[in-house]
């Protein structure tokens, strides 16, 4: 604000005009959005229509990382759909079992381990493409998921397990808090760490990665691996959140995920994006949503205007890319 | 400019901005028919660009140009075509997934009613590779072929079309003395033809050999237009660097500068069924271990398979101690650095920064054992090493895919000096790369060596090869014909042995 | 031979619950069942039933995706001899053997009338539909029907919530909207289930009174022990599903069956 | 058979021979299914079920054709199952407005072009890429086609309309000479002219294509439009064999035409691939839906063992095509 060169406060100005450039147009649809709602609608820039944006943003945001880290690679996971539901379920029958919340909650995310960590193997020491794998898991999880119930949800009483999705903690809900820390988890993870690193290199040139001796097989089983534990983390947010494990539970949440992480800026060619674009991407859909039903804009017509914003939102995106290089 | 009546192509004043970078700041040109027009400039300096707006494959941002008399700004490379120009490219641009003959008759395929004629296209191809005495097969897919067939595959491209103007931007950069010299007797033809031809090329031997007309241009810039006659590669070099360089190779050290008695790198009868077999060398610390051979000869296999990237059978010994490496990853803690000959497909991630590019192969060296980075000592190593090797850039955030050919092959270069490797296996490592940056890059490699560094370098410029090697392995077929050192390193015994013609 | 069954879905409690009485019924009567699921794919149930004459059952039962696309399926089994019953959706201008459903529409009327009564004939009402399922237009219908009766209702909002996430999220925006709703009628028990969530998250179970269509388990058990949820619009799938086996049974022996069979819904409002 | 060198059999022989070393792999997964499938069910292997297979194949084979298009290019159309409800519902609208058969049915083709058109638009002019494009248009077109019957299925009378789905002809059901015939059509097109080794050369290298003057942005328009009719024309099959056009009709049929066309040995990243294959990957979903029913597998083992059957094919072509490398 002022003309003074302090230097601390040049380096913010610059941080924050990098932020601007590179997320610029997304943040610009984001605002209008929001600008857009407010004026049709007095209740929703509230705190609770806030709050309830990011809860019902959460369960896609959280499947949104872990499909950030597989776009990245250059790969994609059709599966975390049916995984949010297996994992609803295992949970579910964990704590039918008896065995307790917490070994319940480590079965869970132990299970989104394994079907991602298949998707991985399958991937990577078989050689097929990720599309064609996560096509066939998200069948293959899918007839699993019900078979405990032959169908039917499965109902969830355990007061801790329901706690995740309607509990506070410090005034936040915590599921906003469970966000908040996988973001940061993520965010970090991909931009400070040389496992990000290696994950940006091998997602810009396998070949090349192959020779500067990064093991990509092995990258790319511990990213489907991470993809698979953040949908079962969304898989119990969801469960929780609903009272039940539903058989048909995340069903094309892949698409929203996906959505997400292109609106962010992630490039599906690979090596490109960031988990702060992906949060942004999810925020859109998520605002999308609920500004329409608080319009009460009809079924077909939101379908309509969900799509138009994404495009229109990339497109600014794409835009703003182009005339910044 | 007045248009002299053999004149085929003039440029004035043109000018190419992308975004910030000011490729061409103020070119022109005047080329004549039957004769062979060298540009010669530093990696960067704008060389490719300017063939680039020749073709319509870019709009330049101002300037005008004429073709036979008459008004030139091609939109697109069809235009380009019609009216009348062909060029082969720098950087590969062929469809690995299709034959050299589907390539080579890329969007002018015989056909009737839109239904291609395949026949007809394999016998023009075939005819068309014939006729250029160029050793590659038509139907062999070219995502096959080794990167010097490819280019072949590409110069075969380019001279598919009829041209009055042909443009050749480095179409020797991977090509060995002998389809280098096809590709001269093509020119030969064609400049008899009545043909004008654009040649671009940093080997200065080459230049003096083939051109008539030399035009140096310096960042972007005209700087003189010489006839070959009336100047020398000094002089050349002294346009186009702005300083005098009176030796391309640096001096060489003193004899004897090899240390120890244990090899650094001993390879023992090494075999892939198919590509080589009973590969057996050492090369000791402090010793440039040159290879040679012709296209295909299979040195960059061999290689590959010490560094771990394919499977091989035979003994490798690394300072003494057998090893046997499953993946680069093994070969990279060893102490192997590799730079490869492919460095867009294999050296660099072209959508990723400098920085991140230089230290791909030395992660490790910049996280703690938490696995964080240490961005600061990661910067700092960078810029050190783009310093060392003057590579031509803004900044360490510039992605590695807009820098021009030769500056990319010194990234590559970087990448892999900061792994300070004990062995270090050079495929190609000039390929591309001007006068003035060669010297550079000659200079380390006589540097490292004098550090204590094994050096293999593989290559297909005899000169630089003699210039700088120790020892010079010759491969032909898969398999080490010779190595010769000292005297019998001359280029007739070389050539005798790489050809076959010696035993 | 023996009877095969197409039904619109599997992972619903209503066509689990149908399948399973059908299956019991088929064990008693010591008829073949083969049961396959057209997953509210039209095409699937299509395919089914064409595989179903391709093996050569006698009878076919269908649960139509849909009452009018599901008429191809039907005409190709009557061209094949085959006769067909229809289960809890009717089909559209056409004859089949035998229908035995739900009647959606009365269903529907029949909500309103414990949605009047609940919130003693005034207040603003909100509906979770999905409009793509005519035997859930048919509800709604009967329910914005129903409540003509009852002019100091006002219905203020309309949104679809197919699934129970969805049918969440959509109830937390239609409250947040419209923070004065005091009834909220869900075209399943899904979306009244969420619909209670929904409510209580937003501390407005003193207000707010669910009504929801079905009546399966889960949804009885919520109307036992929560007082946000008032009722539920409650189907019968097992005696479906055994009248429909049944039904099956009399046609392969050759006798005559009811064109209509009516199971018409009841009103579960608790123990 | 015999000895003797008749050349034009050596031809064949060698043509034989090169068509098992393309399709070996997935030709013996779907020979294996067939088998399987005879063996446990007397029925499976009769020409009514084969006439079923194909018939009930045909509208998924359509769409995989255009789809072949698509990924040949490297690009990829999510949409097509939107466009086949919306062609439908076309045809279904144009009818009910007394128009006639041929005029509804240009009318749907039309329809079915504009859909192609805007997505080859939007990817190709504004740049985008076109799995959020198509992503976005999905939405876009699944919620027109609910806006003329507000999500009621509209009823097809008209006898020729229906005639498509349920007539013969020369003794074959109607519906499976036109998959031929545009099976034969989008064949010839992709191996015989120069717009399909156009479309080969830009999905190997764009960059290449581009610099040898290949009007890169016009082919891909060309092409989704391309898959855009084929979606239209597939639509109009499924309406046909409907009796009606349904809002929800075609609903995640781009997975399975994608995983057609990948099981036929399409690469996801362009420039490999032929119509040949992805017929024969219908085909294995084909037979692979309709023998699962013949033996009554219950649903959510169909999806499990649909989903394994994908990976064993996928798995053994890729290992087929590394062997013959
Ligand atoms: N598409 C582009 N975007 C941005 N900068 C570019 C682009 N193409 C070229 N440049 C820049 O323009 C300058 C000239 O590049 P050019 O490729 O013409 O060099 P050159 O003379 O051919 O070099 P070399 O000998 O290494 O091939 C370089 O600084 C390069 O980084
Ligand atoms: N005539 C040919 N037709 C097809 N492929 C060939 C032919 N000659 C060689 N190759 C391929 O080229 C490879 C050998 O080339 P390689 O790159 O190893 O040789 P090199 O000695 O390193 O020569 P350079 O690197 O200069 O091309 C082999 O993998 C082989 O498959
Ligand atoms: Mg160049
Ligand atoms: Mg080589």
């Amino acid at each position: 604000m002022t003309q003074t060169t302090d230097p601390a406060a040049t380096a913010r100005g610059q941080q924050l005009r990098a932020l601007m450039l590179q997320y610029g147009g997304i943040l610009m649809a984001l605002v209008a959005l929001c600008v857009i709602f407010t004026l049709m609608n007095g209740r929703f820039m509230t705190v609770a229509n806030l709050t309830n944006i990011l809860q019902q943003v959460a369960v896609v945001a959280i499947a949104a990382f872990g499909m950030t880290w597989v776009i990245l690679l250059g790969e994609i996971d059709l599966s975390i759909g049916s995984i949010i539901a297996v994992a609803g379920m295992a949970g579910a029958q964990a704590l039918a079992m008896g065995v307790g919340f917490v070994p319940a909650l480590l079965f869970t995310l132990a299970a989104g381990a394994v079907m991602g960590g298949i998707n991985g193997v399958l991937t990577a020491k078989l050689m097929l493409p990720s599309f064609i794998v996560t096509v066939a898991t998200m069948g293959i999880y899918r007839g699993v998921v019900s078979l405990p119930t032959n169908g039917a949800p499965a109902m969830i009483s355990d007061p801790s397990w329901i706690a995740i999705g309607s509990g506070s903690f410090l005034g936040l809900p915590i599921i906003i808090w469970i966000v908040l820390v996988l973001f940061l988890f993520n965010h970090i993870l991909l931009s400070r760490t040389t496992f990000g690193r290696r994950t940006y290199l091998t997602g810009g040139n396998r070949e090349a990665a192959l020779y500067s001796g990064i093991k990509v097989d092995r990258l790319k089983i511990a990213i489907f691996t991470l993809s698979g534990v953040m949908a079962a983390i969304a898989g119990i947010l969801l469960s929780s959140r609903l009272y039940s494990a539903q058989t048909n539970a995340g069903m094309s949440y892949e698409l929203d995920a996906i959505a997400a992480a292109v609106l962010g800026g992630t490039s599906l060619a690979g090596g490109v994006g960031t988990m702060i674009g992906t949060l942004i991407g999810a925020l859109i859909i998520g605002v999308m949503n609920n500004g329409m039903n608080m319009l009460s804009v009809p079924y077909f017509y939101q379908l309509i205007v969900k799509g138009l914003v994404i495009l229109i939102a990339v497109w600014l995106d794409v835009r703003a890319k182009k005339r910044r290089a | 400019m007045t248009d002299a009546p053999d004149i085929v192509l003039s440029m004035s004043d043109v000018k190419k901005h992308f975004g910030p970078v000011v490729a061409l700041r103020n070119m022109r040109l005047q080329i004549r028919p039957g004769r062979v027009h060298t540009i010669l400039g530093e990696n960067g300096a704008g060389k490719s660009t300017l063939m680039k707006i020749l073709v319509g494959v870019y709009q330049p941002t101002d300037g005008r140009m004429e073709l036979a008399g008459q008004p030139y700004s091609p939109q697109s490379p069809t235009e380009a075509a019609q009216r009348g120009l062909a060029i082969v490219f720098q950087e590969l641009s062929l469809c690995n997934n299709l034959s050299v003959a589907e390539n080579i008759m890329a969007t002018h395929e015989p056909a009737r009613f839109g239904f291609i004629n395949d026949r007809k296209l394999r016998q023009m191809a075939a005819e068309l590779v014939a006729d250029l005495g160029l050793p590659v097969n038509v139907d062999a897919k070219v995502g096959d072929l080794s990167i010097a067939q490819r280019q072949l595959v590409e110069i075969a491209k380019g001279l598919s079309h009829p041209a009055k103007v042909l443009i050749l931007d480095e179409p020797t950069s991977s090509l060995s003395d002998s389809e280098a010299d096809i590709l001269f007797s093509i020119i030969e033809r064609l400049k008899a033809r009545g043909t004008a031809i654009i040649y671009i090329s940093h080997r200065m031997e080459e230049i003096m050999r083939l051109s008539d007309d030399i035009t140096v241009i310096r960042d972007g810039e005209y700087v003189a237009t010489r006839d070959r006659n009336d100047t020398t590669i000094e002089e050349l070099i002294a346009l186009m660097v702005g300083r005098r360089m009176d030796e391309i190779y640096p001096p060489a050290l003193a004899p004897g500068q090899t240390r120890g008695t244990t090899p650094a790198l001993e390879v023992r009868k090494l075999t892939r069924a198919d590509e080589f077999a009973d590969i057996s060398f050492q090369v000791m610390p402090g010793e440039i271990l040159g290879f040679f051979g012709l296209v295909g000869s299979g040195r960059s296999e061999v290689m590959n398979a010490i560094f771990g990237m394919r499977a091989a059978t035979g003994e490798i010994w690394l300072g003494g101690k057998p090893v046997q490496f499953r993946s680069p990853v093994e070969a990279i803690r060893a102490g192997i650095g590799f730079v490869t000959e492919n460095r867009k497909e294999e050296g660099l991630v072209l959508g990723a920064a400098l920085q991140p590019n230089i230290s791909s192969a030395s992660i490790p060296a910049f996280a703690g054992r938490s696995g964080f980075l240490n961005f600061g000592a990661e910067r700092q190593a960078a810029a050190a090493e783009v310093q060392r090797l003057a590579i031509r850039t803004n900044s360490l955030q510039t992605l590695a895919g807009t820098l021009s050919g030769g500056n990319q092959q010194k990234v590559v270069l970087a990448k892999w000096l900061l792994t300070r490797p004990g062995v270090l296996i050079l495929d190609e490592p000039t390929r591309g790369v001007d006068v003035g940056a060669k010297f550079e890059i000659y200079r380390i490699i006589r540097q490292l060596a004098s550090e204590g560094t094994a050096i293999i370098m593989v290559s297909s410029e005899l000169p630089e090869v003699l210039g700088l090697a120790d020892r010079v392995a010759i491969m032909a077929e898969g398999r080490i014909k010779a190595t010769l050192s000292g005297d019998e390193l001359t280029p007739e015994h070389v050539m005798a042995y790489a050809t076959g013609t010696s035993k | 031979d023996g009877i095969g069954a197409s039904l619109l879905t599997q992972q619903h409690p209503f066509y689990i619950e149908l399948a399973d009485a059908m299956k019991a019924e088929a064990e008693v009567k010591g008829v073949p069942l083969e049961i396959s699921i057209a997953n509210q794919d039209l095409n699937k149930q299509l395919a089914d039933v064409e595989d179903f004459i391709v093996k050569g059952v006698d009878v076919i039962v269908i649960s139509p995706v849909d009452s009018q696309g599901a008429l191809a399926a039907i005409a190709k089994a009557e061209a094949a001899g085959i006769k067909v019953i229809t289960v809890d959706i009717p089909i559209a201008n056409g004859q089949v053997t035998s229908h035995i459903g739900t009647d959606n529409y009365t269903g529907g009327v029949k909500a309103a009338e414990l949605m009047g009564k609940v919130l003693e004939g005034k207040g603003k009402v909100a509906i979770i539909d999905y409009p793509t399922v005519q035997s859930v237009v048919a509800r709604i219908d009967g329910f914005k029907k129903g409540l003509e009766e009852f002019p100091g209702i006002e219905i203020v909002a309309q949104q679809t919530g197919i699934t129970r996430a969805e049918a969440l999220a959509v109830s937390q925006n239609m409250l947040q909207a419209n923070p004065d709703i005091t009834g909220i009628f869900g075209f399943g028990d899904d979306a009244a289930l969420a619909a209670a969530v929904a409510v209580k998250s937003a501390g407005l179970q003193d207000q707010v009174k669910v009504i929801g269509f079905d009546g399966m388990e889960e949804a009885r058990n919520a109307v036992d022990s929560d007082p946000v949820m008032v009722g539920v619009i409650q189907q019968f799938p097992q005696e479906m599903g055994k009248t429909a086996v049944d039904t099956a049974a009399q046609v392969i022996a050759g006798e005559e069956v009811p064109a209509e069979q009516p199971i018409v819904p009841g009103i579960y409002t608790g123990m």
